[in-house]
């Protein structure tokens, strides 16, 4: 890949901490501001990575509106009903694959480490972001986001986004 | 039924199950000869398990591999375009003849020492057979009296029923449409009857025994109240008219609701009930966007078909799921999340966002994952004692009206004994 | 106590072990019956069992929940202010009526359906109990005769001890003072006292048996010679003076020593024992500072109340633990490290650095997370074979000098045949 | 976080790097070394999150001097006994999230695989570091470092240092 | 024998095998008691178990840890330069008496008590065995009357062929020269004898019965077939002279092929066996690169020594593996791979390149390694049905002439069930 | 480690890239393009660190040219039997620990996540990577990557490379 040849440093620089805020948001239980890491007409979208080399339209979740990523973190903090848990996101080789119309599509390995509340720890999910990333009033934004996972099980329940 | 009918004297007193089906020992959920013997009398039964869909094999020699309870099996179309499921197994030493879960081809080759099955799993080839070199030469192979015949894999009997694949151990049990009884074919046929587009598939895997996912599904008293989001928007109330419908013998059931009906309903009343939250309103409505897709109203139904297959219909969210055992204490679910062939763009997009409520993920069905294994740890001690399944009374009478109920569950539990003898 | 001390026929003819105290079969540590066994003999047997501190829970409605034996509980303070412990399980369908690990409710709502219970575990109500809608059109809800006082959560007789907290499912068993003995008592007073400040608590997850880990707690003998930390620095070594303390009827013990009194010991040569080692000094002392925190210049004592409870004060190190089984071959140690509310600035900042000596990443006590695991697996094999518990001889009597001696271990073991009637 | 908006682009690669260096140094057994990352008056702590939140004072570990991280390896050397082991650190989205009079405050996550003698690994922790970093004689060190796991179970026991 | 020969009623009844070895049940792959009785009577029992070889513990002191079944054994040379191998176990309270897989030691020091072994296995100390103090003060200490020599570790017969170690818990197994017979001894004389160099070591932890991969050792039938690198490149087809060679009483066996001899044979049209791909050249040969080793021409020979060691020679690669059973669905494969003093540098050279076909990522070997975990899975159900094992017929006669034969499973079976006695 | 002293930022950061690219690679199954990451006259080889450490010369792989690379894949492709299964690699910490006549000498450590394909997943490996990268035609390549594994023992097999 040499997509990033013609991409400026500090644009690199803004992305990759793009993605390694969102994750220590979600690690630090930040959920509120999930939404505000994508733009308003965005899309997120978690599925197994056999699923969507079959082109599946549907997967484990499907978010087309920061409104619905808003609903998602509402009925996680009021509806639904879980066993106590956190995440840490390891994330690896973060790679700016392209730029086009102000658009960079980029890949970033990821995976989490899942800790209950009694203190078991378990690898929960092992895969890729297959980003859209673009500045919006000089900041970086998701405009798209897949959770490509390696695996197409899910352990119990999935309630905190990837 | 005869043969399963026979009473299981050793397992009998080792649960010592008062009768009747309102309580339920805790050690059914965990004993491991429990365990075994479930796969002998419920999967190996006179069931007809659901092992797949045949739109995963539209061509000849295409296959997937599954499980009828934690037995390996192979779902294929053979050469003649007939749908086969054979045991996963080598007859030769019992290595596992498919590796890939799907894959397509026209004979079965085990890797190990290359036996050779047709696509009915008939044994054609044995590797050196005939051992190696000529005449005086030759040494090894098979001795003469081998019989290929009685050496092939083991092949069970095979339904299909608007797409969905069944297959059984039983040479008794009755045809899959007197099985499933009128109600429950109507139900598939209203759902499927249009034919099935695979949106989606994944796997959920559950810290607990298979059954208590079974009656969950079996369980209407839960649904609206385990799962607030539903009651919130009104998908499931038990308010709504509705009801619970049992096949004959009690094996299967429907537990059905329409959304346009709900009765006034004072339970609902969030200071009583924590499932109701007040002033809660989505930022994109979308989410819950549907269209009257059947006249009957139908907007929820909830079928199971024994032992471990459910048929979902959640407002437009269209999906098939089998519950596998996984030991005494895990299980996993599958899931194929539909749409049909005739679905419009719009109502295509209707689907794909339902799904959001739907699987290990979905905001009013992520609930059922968990329950289970908060039962397994919360009734690991103590396995003498009893559940209390006595909501709706303690009998098992369909309920025509009403689904505050849990007559589906004593249902299950009515055949449960039965066939496993306890 | 004649329930308990019935014998144990079954597991005696399983275990064949010879009588005394001076040898322990290793099958103990690892055969399921033994372990599913001690779960009703011991953890629900004539013991109160250690749940928690009070001060974790010092409002009405605050809650934590742990575990007696390896049944869940819930420790709570009810609205009238008394604390009370209430097996984790709805009486309905046994799910766990608490989740969290801590809280705070005024009632106990069980997710499932809504069945609510008071602070007491009383039953309350049912949600649905009287079925949907009125009159004739009402369907479900539970049966008439559904007696709500018969199905409540199950109660635990509680009594509480300078902050500690203690659960019995006995209702034979004597009242917590007699229990526990005069000496028990004043050394849990002369340590808790004050009141008690909680500084921290962790857990320790350990693959071992957790018999293996409380007959180490009661082994003086290993205590100055596997941690050579402690030895090297005189914190503790069997040269101080000392000694064993045995509740009446050995349930409990102290083991105790007095820095300030080394007696010459040739045995601490460095040349013959490997825990000491010349020449180590720290680049940072206060690591080791300490002050005269009691008039009996008492420097170390650990005691254990009956079965899994353990007090300690390392100098001024203050803790509780909580060894609880976690099947027969795994077990998890709850610490709770304490400070008390008279602590000086300098004096907690005493117990700050001192902590470093104990936990799972203490200098001192992490080598007693390790030995048992390498027991479990170096008596894997040969169950039959047992240990040797020799030292200081084949009795039970208390040792009023020394602590060269494995009479704590024997006497545990005493306790233990006694109520497992093996 | 914009709190690396002002900083240096070297400052920030040579923290990141004594971030790293310090992880390759523990999983190569080069203990002796660990004082060095930090200056004289330091301190380190080990704690989980939630004794964190609630402010508890103590945790796994506590070492408030660079004599005391000298000791712990003393200690590991010469008195503590244990089966031999090693860890690999797994590090991610390293974030400078302040600069006070020269001191940086910076985050990141981790995640240690334990690998026992006898090969059989698993994950031992996961959490992240909460650290101070300062520039003693142009070279940059933990003034402060605070290790905050996920978990509040230690699986064993655990006497290298995270 | 006579003990061993002694009927197992209840593991037959569990069992019940049909007589002969050309069936096998499934059971014997994961029933628990099957594999408990196996610690007994094949790994305790008249077995020479291989532990480790000499120049692993080249010095006076030198240890290495490993395992005799699944018990923990310390392989080391004492301070006469003999070699010892004694149960890893302390007298005491069973602590494992070596931590570290490998190290020097003068004598034995257990870490929790110091109680103190000198290498051949003796008790020569106790910690504070005479107690603390002296006279009047002293207290503790171990009993006038225990008696040092009866509380030793336990101390295995040992004996070495050619730097190979064994040891065996067995009085009465005939001497190792004798147990392995002529033609093995013959065998590692020939590969070994030129003395070894210890080129690497790694480990193969497979998800299956440890016995599965025995049969897999012992089957020479798969050989060319599963490995279909080996018959591409013809390394080994059983078109190739060859033949299976097994000791009296057929305890072990050899599997042997020379190369320059490859018969003309049809099965190996590659239209009926997957195992041969057509036009498939290597980019860099040197992978296969070998030279003429021995005069005999053999160009492989695999040797098993009951009950679970392998001596190989795959070209010029020569190796020693052990399969540890690790529970009944568990196995490890520890792998010697060894050169010999007299190597070039281009002898040695070839010895790494060919290491590439070997071992857990070896091309050819890999495959070893999942066959027995698919075999687990393949017959996880269906416990009391068997595989068939008739390739090459019935029988135990050793084939002089080719390898297309399960004769030497037979064998292996035939002495397993002697020796199980069921 | 001051070795990057004298390591101009962008050769950093082309050599980071290389690394992260070929974890990608693998972990997208693209494993005909592993020879390429390669020099002609290359090295790779997979080792456990006790043995490394003790000098043996023999490992889990061997391969001494890029042909036994592209066999390697072949054989995986072509002749190999296994059960169908992905690699998700993360990787930390890479540091330039040396620069000497045009090649550097890096550290990285790994750990891969294995998932099967029927979803389960298990921490594979973890090490680290001891690396000497080359610029071939302005191209940074390996010209030997060494795979130091913390555990000795294989789970089941290994046929796709680390
Ligand atoms: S096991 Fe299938 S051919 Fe041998
Ligand atoms: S299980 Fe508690 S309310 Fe049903
Ligand atoms: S266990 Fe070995 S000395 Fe006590
Ligand atoms: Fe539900
Ligand atoms: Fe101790
Ligand atoms: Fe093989």
């Amino acid at each position: 890949m040499d997509g990033t040849a013609n991409i400026a440093v500090d644009v690199r620089q803004r992305i990759e901490d793009l993605i390694a805020d969102y994750a220590h948001m979600i690690d630090d239980d930040r959920l509120e501001e999930w939404p505000d890491y994508f733009v308003e007409d965005c899309y997120y979208r978690m599925i197994d990575r056999h699923s969507y080399a079959k082109g599946y339209t549907i997967g484990i979740m499907e978010c087309s509106s920061r409104g619905m990523l808003q609903d998602r973190i509402l009925a996680l903090r009021e509806a639904n009903v879980f066993e106590p848990h956190c995440y840490r996101h390891l994330l690896s080789g973060t790679r700016i694959t392209g730029e086009k119309d102000g658009v960079y599509t980029v890949v970033t390995s990821y995976t989490i480490i899942r800790t209950m509340q009694e203190g078991d720890m378990s690898v929960f999910s092992a895969g890729k972001y297959l980003d859209e990333v673009v500045f919006e009033g000089g900041e970086p934004k998701f405009r798209s986001r897949l959770v490509i996972c390696d695996s197409n099980r899910v352990h119990t329940l999935i309630v905190i986004p990837i | 039924m005869a043969t399963i009918l026979n009473e299981n004297a050793t397992l009998k007193d080792k649960v010592h199950w008062e009768p009747g089906f309102n309580h339920v020992p805790y050690m059914i959920y965990t004993d491991p000869d429990v365990y075994a013997e479930e796969q002998q009398r419920l999967f190996r039964g006179p069931m007809w398990n659901f092992v797949g869909i045949e739109n995963e094999i539209p061509k000849k020699g295409d296959y997937v591999t599954n499980y009828v309870g934690d037995t390996p099996v192979i779902v294929l179309r053979d050469m003649d375009g007939a749908v086969q499921v054979l045991v996963n197994r080598c007859a030769h030493r019992g290595n596992l003849v498919c590796i890939a879960k799907e894959g397509n081809e026209t004979e079965l080759t085990c890797v190990y020492h290359n036996w050779r099955y047709d696509l009915q799993g008939n044994l054609k080839s044995i590797a050196f057979g005939k051992g190696v070199g000529k005449g005086a030469t030759k040494t090894g192979g098979m001795p003469d009296d081998f019989d290929y015949s009685k050496n092939g894999m083991r092949r069970l009997r095979v339904e299909t029923f608007f797409g969905m694949i069944f297959a059984t151990f039983s040479e008794t049990v009755e045809p899959l449409a007197e099985f499933l009884g009128d109600e429950m074919r109507e139900n598939i046929e209203r759902l499927l009857g249009r034919g099935m587009v695979l949106l989606g598939t994944y796997s959920q895997y559950m810290p607990n025994n298979w059954k208590l996912y079974m009656e969950n599904t079996r369980d209407s008293y839960h649904a609206s109240i385990l799962h607030m989001f539903q009651a919130t928007f009104r998908i499931n109330r038990l308010s709504m008219k509705g009801g619970i419908k049992l096949s004959p013998g009690e094996k299967h059931h429907i537990s059905y609701s329409i959304a346009e009906t709900d009765r006034e309903e004072t339970e609902y009343d969030s200071s009583k009930l924590r499932a109701v939250k007040d002033g809660y309103t989505l930022a994109d409505p979308s989410l819950i966007k549907s269209w009257r897709e059947y006249d009957c109203g139908t907007t929820l139904a909830i079928q199971t078909v024994y032992p471990n297959c459910i048929v979902q219909q959640i407002s437009n969210s269209l999906a098939l799921r089998l519950c596998l055992p996984k030991g005494p204490e895990e299980c996993e679910l599958l899931w194929w999340v539909l749409g049909t062939p005739e679905d419009t763009p719009e109502q295509r997009e209707i689907r794909i966002k339902q799904s959001n409520m739907i699987g290990p993920g979905g905001v009013i069905s992520l609930e059922d994952g968990v329950v289970g294994g908060w039962i397994q740890r919360g009734t690991l001690r103590d396995q003498e004692k009893s559940t209390v399944v006595e909501m709706g009374g303690r009998g098992v009478a369909p309920s025509g009206e009403g689904r505050a109920t849990e007559v589906a569950i004593r249902a299950w539990w009515k055949v449960y004994r039965e066939c496993m003898g306890i």
